[in-house]
């Protein structure tokens, strides 16, 4: 028996010294015999009310890369339970409200998560940073939804009248009006250009900014923009209502033409043609988008387009949200930062819907055809939200007046504004 | 490093963003316009599948059949 | 031509040097001309039929760290056809008698493939040795199957009746015991500890833990447990009765009351936060586990809900097989370990279902309401096959008295006490 | 190490497990029985929804039906 | 506000000095304030039509393994429109002609991007540089297809009429006729291997083996391999009639015995069986392939095999593609080779059809049952093309002869014939 | 390394190809029919099957109409 002991304990060692290449290091730690009572008490110190109860200076927190940080005794108690306390927040809003369910739950729940102490969830080890190093350390996430996201829009609306991409532009201003106002906060050229992206009302393209301009601050940037995309049916309204007339609000749109299926083929090529020559920098975020679009518009591939729309983007939806979620762990997350992204993004919407607006009362002075100003803010993107939102406030007005389909064209620009205006920020920063 | 000059500097990010954007999609809509003309010369629409209404919804019925059979060997 | 070879063979040297970081490291070998024959006798020397005639002692195995051990003679001969004995075996089970056939299937060809001689796929280029470090190494695919299997798991029948969830406490002495008797037998009290989760009758938390203790024993941990959860309907009809009366067995147990969407709702939360408080160690699992069933129960985002049970929870469902059953390798399978672990796990089985009975029947010496002692069994988890079973052999004592949804109570709490368990034995040897 | 100290060593593991997983589950059982009733006194149960129960399996007739439907276009 | 800036600037060096061992690392660049036209000149700097227009021998291309490589002028300019060039060619065969769109849509946009100035999206941060190491460079990829191939394919057929197998064997003089070829041409012998398996009109297969021996000319390769399986209904028939007379292919073959499904279930094990003992080296295809037709025939593991038909084998599809389009850079296509690779190709699918077809001729003179020669055509595999192919030209010479069951035999054969061929070569190469 | 001698090479190649796709298959072949008739003695096939096909083909269409509901179901 002891014989087979030592052959055991040797063949530990051989896996020991062996195994420096692998995922795995396996050390088997000499125990050392306690009495039950002693049992009971280190079993104590690992409980986590312990933990929270007799908070001491020297927990640490691990991130996905290894890095271990010390805690203070704020974020290792009090800080840890505030936290919680917003992911049920999100977890009401999400439930019960019904905001952005499917990124807001996986996020939160990481978020929960990421808050256990003693657990290290988030470190290299844990289910949330493996997932994170996965596919959001390396931008692979946000890119894969950018791909299905192409493969569930449809650009019909766009090509029928393509001159309302000029809207899906000019809510780019809230981009850049964020910008100057993060600036004015404190925040430096870098990090007020990752919060800024908020604005864009596109969750894949913000943290794929956030991960690359201020890995730090992408829990709150994330939340913040699919908070506020959440939002649109209470921020937009009163901004839209305020900027237009009663007439405005109720011009008709005529029908809009039948767009060939050629055309749509071709629109992503195009888009990710004209960005290639424009702005390279773009082209991760427009590529995966005009991939997806393509595999969709090409009609031969109808399996891919599937299981782009579904089985894989539900896959890396639940990866991404847990991967962000970790993001909201105390330390990370309860820094003046968080409070300062809140409401840098609360005024990017407004400023991004006025501007989309106010372009579109312009546009409407001078085309012959006629525009509803409303059609204008949604531009922000935040699809389809937004534009389901200019119909409502477009049927109060005129009911009957069905601007849905009209809407769709500024919508989905955005994305495409938003993505351009990402690439600028990086290209700045490069 | 002092504070004007960085929300100077965020204006200078400004314009050349929104320009870039407007530039983008001011290309966008022109080549998208000339496509429109192109394609409607090349491949005309083909507008005389209406009529043909009544038979592809009775093939849809046998199609919702088949696809439910499919669908059901798919599930065995 | 001779300058084309040259260059090729340049670029192949800037290859060569250039590949240090990626995973391919590309090197072409110099070829020397070779007669047939010469060709034809290094090709068999290359052939299976070689490997396993003339064998002799510098075949190596490369496990998925990339650690070569030299196999003895009969590692590589004899042992390797007993293996595929096994797996043929193991085949039968799963096709003919339906034991468990969505990873008993995957682990036996897993097994079948790793006791291949010359291709070494449990090696870090090997497909078994990649699927290894990708997501067993780190755990990671144990967790999935345990958020997928949280997913489908429907808790109301343990809120309607929260006490039964005592007797998946009491089923939990299968797993102690066992763990003193694999003691008994000479393990260590860490490779025992990682055997004896064989008894919880989960087969996700016994790969995470077998991992964590003892991951060399891994194959044969995995294969015990999943054996004998198949083998419920075998094991425990028998002690059951032994450990019943006839008239106890046709206790009749009252309807279950209504259970409220929002208890179902809040119910993943409490269970991990409980786990946070006492036990954070058991975090990984329960909360695996919790977000899987709290996405389900959320009702706002079905899709990611049914990615979970079904196209996430297969594919890992594939990988975790294939990768579990690289560690049915000769070398690592056929060791005397492996008989001591499927004997213990026999007893566990056993002696969990005897606890489980055995509380049951004193819960109903002190309840208001009758309880059958038959779902006592059930706290092994095994679900759902565990609950049929009692509901069989309940049926079989009194003909129409269904017992199904009064089993399922203890036998999902049956998962959860297994994850406490777990999260106990992990603290003691961190 | 001799090995009758290993089985008292496992003992011991056996009473703080067992004991774990009891105070765990009590613990559990208690917080859901007040759960059950903080629930069922805010969100009383609307029983309503059963004479409605004809009209609904008319609904599923054409679920169905739309399901074949959606079935088939998704499968081509 | 400067104390602020501090802290953030020392926070930003700890993550600097701290993520050396996560992916991501992360560096804040000190940004340099900028006049307008400075912003606007550095801007232009980074746009794509800067790098088209003014060519300069600075550029870089960054391959997945991290290793950099300075791009000459006409592979930064001339090459890369060329290169897109093709990839429009090959979507307009993908999606006008209907050629293998799967792979080749994949393909080709993967292709598109690698030829984006400036993004280096195939460097290892980049989306196909992310792809290709995941599960190209360790051609994990490759064999989750052929799993999905696995579950896909019936050996009925061919269990029916087993001798027709010699057919599938007849075929691969298609590889071993252009491994001459290729030779003849230039190619180094292994390179030469490489390019050959194009003939066996496996997908998967040619990739596998071109990422072991000539990862260079992969794109190449697939691009060839994925084009040539398309061709099959142009390339074969010609050849088909020129071998037989207008009598052999009016011969009827009887109608196939039934199957049972114990030698359906038996099938992958033996044909895995033998390739352990004759190639090892041909088991990680083989595996693979038996592995995912054991599942479907096991009949009790449904929602597997569904799931390695459907999502599975779909999104692997979409990452394959992608992955080999990496290798589309106009660096590593626009090279002679390619050119060479295609010539060869195109003998290799006339060689194996030929092959094919006069085997089939001998076999009818010495058979019992007749056996129609154009079955032969099929024994390259490009399932199930080339068996409706030949199903095709047998209706011609007598309507009603429906070949299609028995060519099926062949076709799948052929599969196993090339997985044989390649491990043959692989060891070789060893 | 002299242009003939690869060709050469290569040829050795292919006889050393061939003859092993070749024998892989004829044993191939040769264990299959063996099988066949195995498979064929212990296992008899059960031929009865086909007057029972009425009614298999009314249980399809209660199968479909519960795959319908079922892909209704899993859909929603
Ligand atoms: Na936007
Ligand atoms: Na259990
Ligand atoms: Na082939």
């Amino acid at each position: 028996m002891v014989k087979k002991l030592l052959l055991l304990l040797l063949f530990s060692f051989t896996l020991l010294f062996g195994n420096e290449e692998g995922g795995e290091e396996f050390v088997k730690k000499e125990y050392h015999p306690k009495t039950l009572v002693e049992l009971v008490a280190s079993f104590w110190e690992t409980t986590g009310i312990k933990a929270i109860i007799d908070v001491n200076d020297d927990e640490v927190a691990i991130d996905p890369a290894g890095e271990e940080k010390k805690l203070g005794a704020f974020e290792s108690s009090v800080g840890r339970i505030i936290m919680i306390g917003i992911v049920f927040l999100l977890f009401y809003l999400a439930i019960a409200k019904g905001f952005e369910p499917l990124l807001l739950i996986p996020i939160a729940f990481g978020g929960l998560l990421a808050n256990i102490p003693l657990a290290h969830m988030t470190g290299p080890d844990g289910m949330l940073g493996i997932i994170y190093n996965m596919g959001i350390a390396n931008e692979f996430f946000p890119l894969l939804i950018f791909m299905g996201v192409g493969a569930m829009t449809d650009f019909g609306p766009l090509l029928a009248n393509p001159k309302t991409a000029l809207l899906g532009g000019a809510a780019q201003f809230g981009i850049f009006g964020s910008l100057i106002g993060a600036v004015a906060l404190g925040f430096d050229l870098q990090d007020a250009s990752a919060i800024s992206i908020i604005g864009g009302a596109d969750g894949p393209t913000s943290i794929f900014i956030a991960n690359k301009l201020a890995p730090d601050m992408l829990g709150a940037i994330a939340v913040a923009a699919y908070s506020y995309m959440a939002l649109v049916p209470v921020i937009q309204p009163p901004i839209m209502k305020a900027l237009t007339t009663e007439e405005e609000r109720k011009i008709k749109m005529g029908v809009q033409r039948h767009v060939h299926k050629m055309e749509k083929l071709l629109f992503p090529l195009i888009v990710l043609l004209l960005s290639i020559l424009i702005l390279p920098e773009s082209t991760p975020l427009i590529g995966a988008f005009a991939f997806g679009n393509f595999v969709k518009e090409s009609g031969v591939v109808e399996r891919l387009s599937n299981t782009m729309q579904n089985a894989l983007i539900n896959i890396v939806t639940i990866f991404l949200g847990l991967g962000v979620g970790s993001k909201l762990a105390a330390d990370k997350f309860l820094v003046l930062e968080s409070l300062g992204i809140m409401i840098i993004g609360l005024i990017a919407f407004g400023i991004g819907t006025a501007a989309g607006v106010l372009m579109a009362k312009l546009m409407n002075k001078f085309s012959k055809e006629p525009i509803n100003p409303l059609i204008g803010a949604a531009g922000v993107s935040a699809v389809p939200m937004a534009a389901r939102v200019v119909s409502k406030v477009g049927a109060e007005a005129r009911p009957g007046n069905i601007l849905l389909m009209h809407a769709m064209g500024p919508n989905v620009a955005g994305v495409i504004g938003s993505a351009v205006a990402a690439g600028v920020l990086l290209s700045i920063f490069k | 490093m002092e504070e004007v000059n960085l929300i100077f500097e965020a204006t200078k990010f400004a314009i050349l963003g929104m320009g870039t954007v407007f530039i983008f999609l001011l290309i966008m809509v022109y080549v998208l316009n000339i496509q429109a003309k192109i394609v409607g010369k090349f491949f005309p629409d083909k507008k005389k599948e209406e009529p043909t209404k009544q038979i592809k919804d009775d093939k849809k019925i046998v199609a919702v059949i088949t696809g439910a059979i499919m669908a059901y060997k798919r599930g065995n």
